[in-house]
């Protein structure tokens, strides 16, 4: 069985994906189609909240994958501090904006959600202010890939970012509970375990976060192959510069 | 090691050395929040501790990027990390010199600045402890977040959005602790966590930010 | 079309702005894809002439 | 004893030189020579630990060299005594007195390095190295902006240094009248552009 590490060398990558990226595509398009129709159309009410709760299945998805996304670049980066393999890095750096619009999607749903809830579009409650926060970060770590032209140099520079980052992601994640108790739903549309919501919204719901995944993943394939003949246009235009 | 911070403490005391920088702009910040809030005595001790806080953290901002900009361009850096300091202890004295330089400053003058927001007397302990351990983040943060762009032309805007969230535990812990000291509740949990960050950010950062200098020096 | 109630248009927001962000990601995925592509092709098709 | 073999660096991840070779031993001098872009700076930095090198092996130890490059490492508003000694207290020694002496610095040693003229600079720079107490000295176009007298003072001090058992590694397109010094051309070492490194091979 060929290691793992074989997907590493860009030009294997590009191979294997060319089979896999179609496949991730339609399926991605399948489950989000059937998760969304399915929870739009088919799912009754909420006798508290009445038809917003139709809400849940983008919100809740999103805010998984937004936090998914910055977990994938962390590995991605770990993995390139360690093993210095280029696909890692770029894919960190294609899942980046993936990632921030996911954050985006998560944040502009939740306050158009909570207008009605709570009166107000936007709360300071801890999720959505850690997303919040989530998205400076997106934002920096995007600035700094863009900011160095040495490909290998932003690398390195932007991987120990991720890793300080996430330390501070996660501090700013409690302190921000600790600064205020928040409005947000309680444990049944917590965004980490197990949705325990009555099962008519559970399944749908289901299928859309496997959308979300899906797209997120084909999303990412898409974007690092394209980083990867990016930095080939780049390696093979100083070439000729040198000659 | 001590030569390093002696020589950058001599520094920034010579001309041109942007000692008084950090402090002149906390000042003029604080002087500023009256004219925007407005002169209402009891508004501006309410928001006092926040808003002092936020001016020292800008403070800090500012000055972040002479840090190793200056040692960068005359060729210094190099020579440094070529000496027999490892750079890890190079990142630390920076981080101390910046601290002495801009925090303590900071932190001896909150008294004073703090009565133009009528800051009431209880509240000024907890705001100058809150500081005093809080600055010393704000410089090894900083210190890190100063590395990230050394190499970067006019990379002091991307240092401020590399930095900023970054700072954010402290800011609220920080703040929280001034503003329950300002009514009178029990200060210790966000005291301790607050100082639990910054002895973590000692402890770890200065790896992280030697390792970005070396590879910034490639 | 399900009836929303009074929370239609908060609904639809919701929807609509979040369907659209990801059509325009995907949108610009694809085109700096295919751009990029084309350049590669332009490269390589140069270095294999005087190569 | 310095010794590098099969070196192969990169400069901005396009490789410069590879297959490089050389020893130097104590007592001697090398100069390495080779037209402009060649890679004598990056050679140089990846010897004193600057930078990695693609392949290869650079046997040195790191704590026995000092390295001066194109820029000196001088704060203007220090004086020449302050800067001297900073550096000197940096590698644990005291004495600065020899240094100054040997570049005939003492009559500016009070004056902000600031004023001082890009010549003067320059033998602060390398005044700097006697300090160090280091045996491997890299010296990156040490005499660019000296006058003759002070390139004199510089072969000198590398003459002292030599005989002392010091070792020297010198990257400079002027002739030192260093008589036993080797040489070492490194345009036969030029990396050919199609070859295939370690470091973007992955995307070819």
């Amino acid at each position: 069985m060929t290691s793992l590490w074989t997907y590493a060398n860009p030009k294997k990558f590009v191979e294997t994906t060319d089979k896999v990226l179609p496949f991730v595509s339609v399926l991605a398009i399948v489950c989000l189609v059937t998760g969304l129709v399915w929870g739009f159309f088919f799912t009754p009410d909420d006798y508290r909240q009445g038809s917003t709760v139709k809400i849940i299945y983008i919100h809740v998805p999103s805010a998984l994958m937004a936090i998914n996304a910055w977990l994938m670049m962390l590995v991605a980066s770990l993995i390139w501090i360690v093993r210095r393999h280029h696909v890692s890095a770029l894919a960190a750096r294609a899942a980046a904006p993936v990632g921030l619009v996911m954050t985006l999607i998560a944040l502009a749903t939740g306050a158009i959600w909570g207008q009605p809830m709570w009166g107000t579009y936007w709360a300071w409650d801890p999720r959505l202010t850690s997303f919040l926060i989530l998205t400076l970060f997106y934002f920096g770590y995007i600035a700094l890939w863009s900011a160095i032209e040495n490909d290998d140099t932003a690398a390195d520079l932007t991987s120990i970012l991720c890793l300080v980052g996430s330390v501070f992601a996660l501090l700013s994640r409690y302190a921000v509970n600790f600064w205020n108790q928040g409005l947000h739903q309680g444990a049944s549309l917590s965004l980490d375990k197990e949705e325990n919501v009555a099962d008519v919204f559970y399944h749908p719901l289901l299928v859309s976060i496997a959308g979300f995944v899906l797209l997120f993943l084909a999303l990412v394939l898409l974007r690092t192959r394209t980083e990867i003949r990016a930095r080939r246009v780049r390696v093979l235009s100083t070439r000729q510069r040198m000659e | 090691m001590i030569a390093l911070l002696l020589r950058d403490l001599r520094l920034a005391i010579r001309a041109g050395g942007g000692f008084g920088l950090g402090l002149a702009f906390f000042l003029i910040v604080v002087v500023l929040v009256p004219f925007a809030v407005g002169p209402e005595a009891g508004l501006l001790s309410s928001i006092a501790p926040g808003i002092l806080w936020l001016g020292a953290l800008l403070a800090c901002l500012l000055s972040l990027d002479r840090i190793f900009a200056l040692d960068w361009e005359d060729g210094s850096l190099d020579l440094l990390a070529v000496s027999p300091l490892p750079m890890e202890a190079v990142v630390s004295v920076k981080a101390l010199a910046h601290w002495l330089t801009t925090g303590v400053p900071l932190v001896l003058a909150t008294p004073l600045i703090a009565v133009l927001l009528n800051l009431p007397g209880e509240g000024f302990r907890s705001l100058i402890l809150s500081l005093a351990l809080g600055t010393p983040a704000l410089s090894v943060i900083g210190t890190f977040g100063a590395a990230l762009t050394v190499g970067i032309k006019r990379g002091g805007l991307l240092l401020s959005l590399l930095v900023l969230p970054l700072y954010v535990p402290t800011l609220i812990f920080g703040a929280e602790v001034a503003r329950r000291g300002l009514s009178g509740q029990d200060t210790s949990t966000p005291l301790l966590l607050l100082a639990g960050i910054t002895c973590g950010a000692i402890a770890l950062l200065p790896f992280a930010s030697a390792a970005v200098l070396r590879v910034n020096l490639r | 079309m399900p009836d929303l109630g009074k929370y239609t248009d908060t609904v639809l927001a919701a929807y609509a702005v979040s369907l659209g962000l990801i059509v325009v990601l995907v949108i610009v995925s694809l085109m700096r894809s295919a751009k990029v592509k084309a350049q590669l092709q332009a490269l390589e098709e140069k270095v294999r002439l005087d190569g | 004893m310095l010794k590098v073999s099969d070196l192969q660096i990169a400069r901005g991840g396009v490789p410069v030189l590879q297959g490089v070779s050389f020893e130097v031993s104590s007592g001697q001098a090398l100069v390495v020579r080779g037209p402009n872009g060649i890679g004598k700076t990056t050679l140089l930095r990846t010897i004193a630990g600057l930078q990695p090198a693609l392949d290869g092996a650079v046997d040195v130890d790191p704590d026995d060299l000092a390295y001066v490059g194109h820029a000196d490492g001088i704060k203007s508003t220090l004086s020449v005594t302050e800067n001297l000694t900073f550096w000197a207290q940096v590698f644990g020694q005291s004495d600065i007195s020899p240094a100054l002496q040997t570049y005939q610095l003492e009559g500016l040693a009070d004056r902000p390095a600031g004023l001082l003229s890009a010549g003067q600079k320059r033998r602060l720079g390398l005044a700097r190295l006697l300090v160090t107490g280091r045996n491997l000295w890299i010296l990156d176009e040490p005499t660019v902006s000296l006058d003759t007298n002070a390139v004199e003072m510089f072969s000198a001090c590398i003459r002292s240094h030599l005989a002392g058992g010091g070792k020297a590694l010198l990257a400079t397109h002027i002739d030192l009248g260093l008589e036993d010094a080797k040489e070492l051309d490194l345009s036969p070492f030029k990396a050919k552009p199609m070859s295939v490194n370690a470091f973007d091979e992955a995307f070819l």
